[in-house]
């Protein structure tokens, strides 16, 4: 599918996704409580069926935090962007993939660990490389650390 | 695809027993292991009785023999000519380059003979300890002053002989790399 | 032994008294010991990242450490004595390698190969969980600077740690030991 | 590893009751010393037995955060770092990156540049390979296999050392092209190493390839089917195992890989042995690449003109490229300035290891090394 077939299509699913198309993919702007209405279709969908994830990350943009899903179809080689933003900076909170794509298990702990989001109804939701004994989210535009020697 | 690497010879040896009794299978299990393990030992035995194909390089004793490639990154080096003078005119190009903060440059203000305020190294330090040879730092450097020496065996008992100084005391920059 | 007090004491004739080295038999007992324990070093395997791989090469068909008496390559603590500390150490496993240290029987020798080890190189400036340097947590005796360095120089390093062994005292009572810091490395 | 056990029947948690472990039940913890991890991987197996009912992988054994001291680094300097990650290919780490900034910059690459890049890219895709084929042999009981390997990894790192001045790490790519001009030794000895890789290989199937013992540990072992391959994010030669196309070489090609002539190696058996053999004959193929191009490198410029400090433009910039475990991809979120605002690797380690528990799921535990070894997992790569 085209990056303008799939616009289209993609608007019909969701009325408050906006569209960038300045980069190399179709990138689909929603707020972070449409996200599993939209990617669930995305997922199950035949003429979509965007079955492999291949990049999950999340980007600190100091007063929203925005989740970034880059999916690909394998059957029909089409890719597109999913960009969730998170309003609530302090305590930010989104509904897990896990469900749908395995890989956004240890992902998702990823992200949990290093940015200090909560994935709701994940299976183990754990802080994967630092320990629970960490204070901060490192990757956080905020964050500071005596150990972290700038240059 | 299988005919490209050689096991599709192998493939002939492997397991291929009918269910034809269990002390059949199971001697011929035993033999065919043995045969597979024998031919890879068959090719360990040929480099035993071939001494001339052993590539080991006999490292402390062929010291003066053995030469770095052309450009092998062995550390940091300012060279200096018979006048004890070297290229570098405290530019700091080095140091905005090195990613890791490995190189820290000194400087002070020199009054040459004209009366004119002039910009001079006064330390060259070289942390060896934390230098990754990235090569970035010879490629910032606008006046060639450092190249990358082909020393390797640099192991200390004390962390702190890793920091080195540069340039040689009294030394000064080269007449044609000013400014 | 402390200076000042000998220089005080009366020697009374026939009476023996040692010598700053110790004697002759502890001092040559000492070589002996010395010279068996330099040349059997076994090395515990603890590699976190590229050196690693070096270390690896030099355990290969070019280099051969087997010449030297390291091939005996472990992954358990109790039977090394020399741990080479290859990559980088974080502060997650800073206590595991603390914990490999102290199951060591000693004595214990402790090489720190590449820059991250060393001072945590590449990763001192901007990084939030590195070790600046594997001798905050265990002391070290022989540092191989370089990212990875060649196996030529794992090689010389750990030539330079026989070359300490050989000169540690043992038996002898005298137990300063020789300044190997103010000593060059040659081989 | 150490073992526990418990006595009591049922061991609940204090807090919240969730059942840990019944009895008759294992949890070893393999790691994070472990000479079968590759390094410093901490994994939690639940065991019946000796039957493995699950694992849990911990991890950050060695994060060492290359992903926050990129935003403090030019985008000259921070191609550097990638070389740590997945060290193996440390080359390729590095081309991923400068395509990175290449294309978000829309500069052109001298094609000699690319030749460069790719014949380079699969010396060192061959040198990982044979380093994988040492340390599975090594993992599943022989040590032989690793003096063999090694030999050839030699003959690469020489060559490697020779045009880039250094053996592991080599940061030789910069944005733009490479550093400096291929040493005039370069073909003759290629093509050396190349005759020697061809007429050593028969040697690694008469040692390992070939030995019933080996191919029995292997076979039908750690399945993983195709399906669940694309729902893990598997890439490279663990899902290429499986049946799943995923070379982006192919796909998505990049630095001039579609003018050459080279097939994607696919096995459908999706065990341990089709992910061997998929290594072993991606090692021809690597050979095959570079024979194309060893004698038409192009003349010309080995490096584009840039500016002295680069600045990329506002937005984010994907690029991906096929290391010799998967597909690596480098995702730069630029804010205009020299420095990116966020860079994120997805590493190819990462999603193959997320998939090991579904191999392993009712596995033996001496099975586990036979799977760990094939999957070839490289830990900095998977914790950056």
């Amino acid at each position: 599918m085209t990056k303008e077939e799939l616009k289209y299509k993609l608007g019909e699913i969701s009325r408050e996704a906006a569209f960038d198309e300045t980069g190399e993919f179709l990138n689909v702007i929603i707020p972070s409580p449409e996200l599993l209405p939209l990617i669930k279709p995305l997922r199950l969908n035949k003429e979509f069926y965007f079955d492999y994830l291949f990049c999950i990350t999340c980007v600190d943009w100091k007063d929203y935090l925005s989740m970034v899903y880059h999916l690909t179809s394998t059957l029909h080689r089409h890719t597109c962007v999913v960009q969730a933003t998170i309003t609530d900076v302090h305590c930010p909170q989104i509904e897990s993939v896990s469900g749908i794509w395995k890989t956004a298990e240890l992902n998702e702990n990823e992200i949990y660990d290093l940015f200090g989001v909560t994935f709701l109804n994940h299976p183990n939701l754990r802080r994967l490389f630092l320990g629970d004994q960490w204070k901060g989210y490192p990757l956080r535009k905020d964050y500071t650390d005596e150990h972290m020697i700038l240059l | 695809m299988v005919l490209i690497t050689g096991y599709v010879k192998m493939n002939g040896t492997e397991i291929n027993i009918k269910k034809t009794g269990f002390l059949k299978e199971y001697f011929g299990t035993i033999f065919t292991s043995l045969s597979s393990l024998l031919t890879g030992m068959k090719l360990t035995g040929y480099y035993f009785i071939h001494p001339n194909k052993i590539i080991t390089e006999q490292y402390p004793d062929n010291r003066a023999t053995l030469k770095m490639a052309e450009r092998f990154r062995g550390e940091v080096t300012l060279p200096h000519n018979e006048n004890n003078e070297h290229r570098c005119n405290g530019c700091q190009s080095c140091e905005i380059a090195c990613p890791n903060g490995s190189i820290k440059i000194v400087t002070k203000h020199e009054i040459s003979e004209d009366g004119k305020k002039k910009k001079r190294i006064d330390t060259w330090v070289y942390h060896l300890e934390m230098c990754t040879f990235c090569n970035l730092c010879i490629e910032a450097c606008p006046s060639k002053a450092i190249v990358m020496g082909k020393k390797f065996e640099h192991s200390v008992y004390d962390k702190s002989q890793l920091v080195k100084i540069l340039n040689k005391p009294g030394s000064k920059v080269m007449k044609e790399a000013e400014e | 032994m402390k200076k000042g007090k000998e220089e005080n004491k009366i020697v009374f004739p026939g009476q023996l008294h040692e010598s700053p080295e110790g004697g002759m038999l502890v001092t040559k007992l000492d070589e002996i010991v010395n010279w068996a324990r330099s040349n059997s070093l076994w090395p515990l395997i603890f590699g976190t990242s590229c050196c690693a791989i070096e270390m690896m090469h030099a355990a290969g068909a070019k280099y051969d450490w087997s010449r030297f008496g390291f091939e005996v390559a472990r992954a358990t603590p109790r039977q090394a004595d020399l741990i080479i500390v290859a990559g980088t150490i974080v502060m997650k496993m800073a206590p595991v390698l603390k914990r490999l240290y102290d199951q060591m029987p000693d004595p214990k020798y402790v090489i720190a190969m590449g820059a991250c080890t060393i001072s945590g190189g590449p990763f001192f400036y901007n990084t939030y969980s590195v070790v600046k340097g594997v001798d905050h947590i265990i002391p070290v005796d022989v540092y191989i600077p370089g990212c990875p360095p060649r196996p030529e120089a794992l090689l010389h390093g750990m030539i330079a740690l026989q070359e300490k062994i050989k000169h540690q005292p043992v038996f002898r009572k005298n137990k300063k030991e020789i300044h190997h810091d103010e000593r060059r490395i040659k081989i | 590893m150490q073992m526990t056990r418990k006595p009591s029947d049922i061991t609940t948690d204090a807090k919240s009751g969730e059942v840990l472990h019944h009895e008759g039940e294992f949890i070893i913890n393999m790691g994070p010393q472990h000479p079968a991890t590759h390094g410093v991987l901490h994994l939690k197996i639940w065991l019946e037995g000796e039957t493995i009912k699950k694992i849990e992988p911990h991890l950050g054994y060695i994060h060492r955060g290359i992903e926050k001291m990129c935003e403090r680094l030019s985008y000259r300097q921070f191609i550097f770092s990638t070389s740590r990650m997945d060290y193996l290919s440390a080359h390729i780490n590095n081309q991923a990156c400068a395509l990175a900034v290449e294309k978000a910059l829309g500069l052109e690459v001298p094609p000699r540049a690319k030749a460069i890049r790719i014949i380079l890219a699969e010396l060192t895709r061959i040198a990982s390979h044979e380093l994988w084929w040492a340390c599975s042999g090594l993992d599943l009981g022989g040590v032989t296999p690793f003096f063999y390997a090694f030999r050839e990894r030699e003959a690469i790192n020489d060559i490697m050392e020779e045009t880039c001045g250094a053996r592991l790490t080599q940061n030789f790519i910069v944005p733009g092209g490479v550093m400096s001009d291929l040493h005039h030794n370069f073909q003759k000895r290629v093509k050396r190493v190349l005759t020697q890789i061809k007429d050593n290989l028969h040697e690694y199937d008469e040692i390992l390839t070939g030995n019933i013992i080996f191919q029995n540990r292997l076979k039908e072992v750690g399945y993983l089917s195709r399906e669940d391959a694309i729902s893990y994010g598997c890439t490279g030669p663990a899902a290429r195992g499986s049946g799943l196309s995923c070379d982006i070489r192919k796909l998505y090609p990049y630095d001039g890989y579609e003018k050459l002539d080279f097939d994607e190696i696919i096995f459908n058996e999706g065990d341990c042995w089709a992910r061997y053999r998929v290594r072993m004959a991606e090692i021809l193929q690597s050979v095959h690449i570079i024979e194309q191009l060893i004698d038409s490198i192009p003349d010309g410029e080995f490096q584009a003109k840039t500016k002295n400090v680069i600045k990329l433009p506002k937005g984010q910039f994907y690029q991906r490229v096929e290391t010799a475990r998967g597909e690596l991809g480098v995702f730069i979120v630029s804010d205009g300035a020299a420095t990116p605002y966020r860079c994120k690797f997805r590493s190819p380690n990462f999603s193959n290891l997320s998939a090991i528990p579904q191999m392993a799921q009712g596995a033996k535990i001496g099975d586990l090394v036979a799977i760990m070894a094939t999957v070839d997992l490289v830990i900095p790569d998977i914790d950056r």
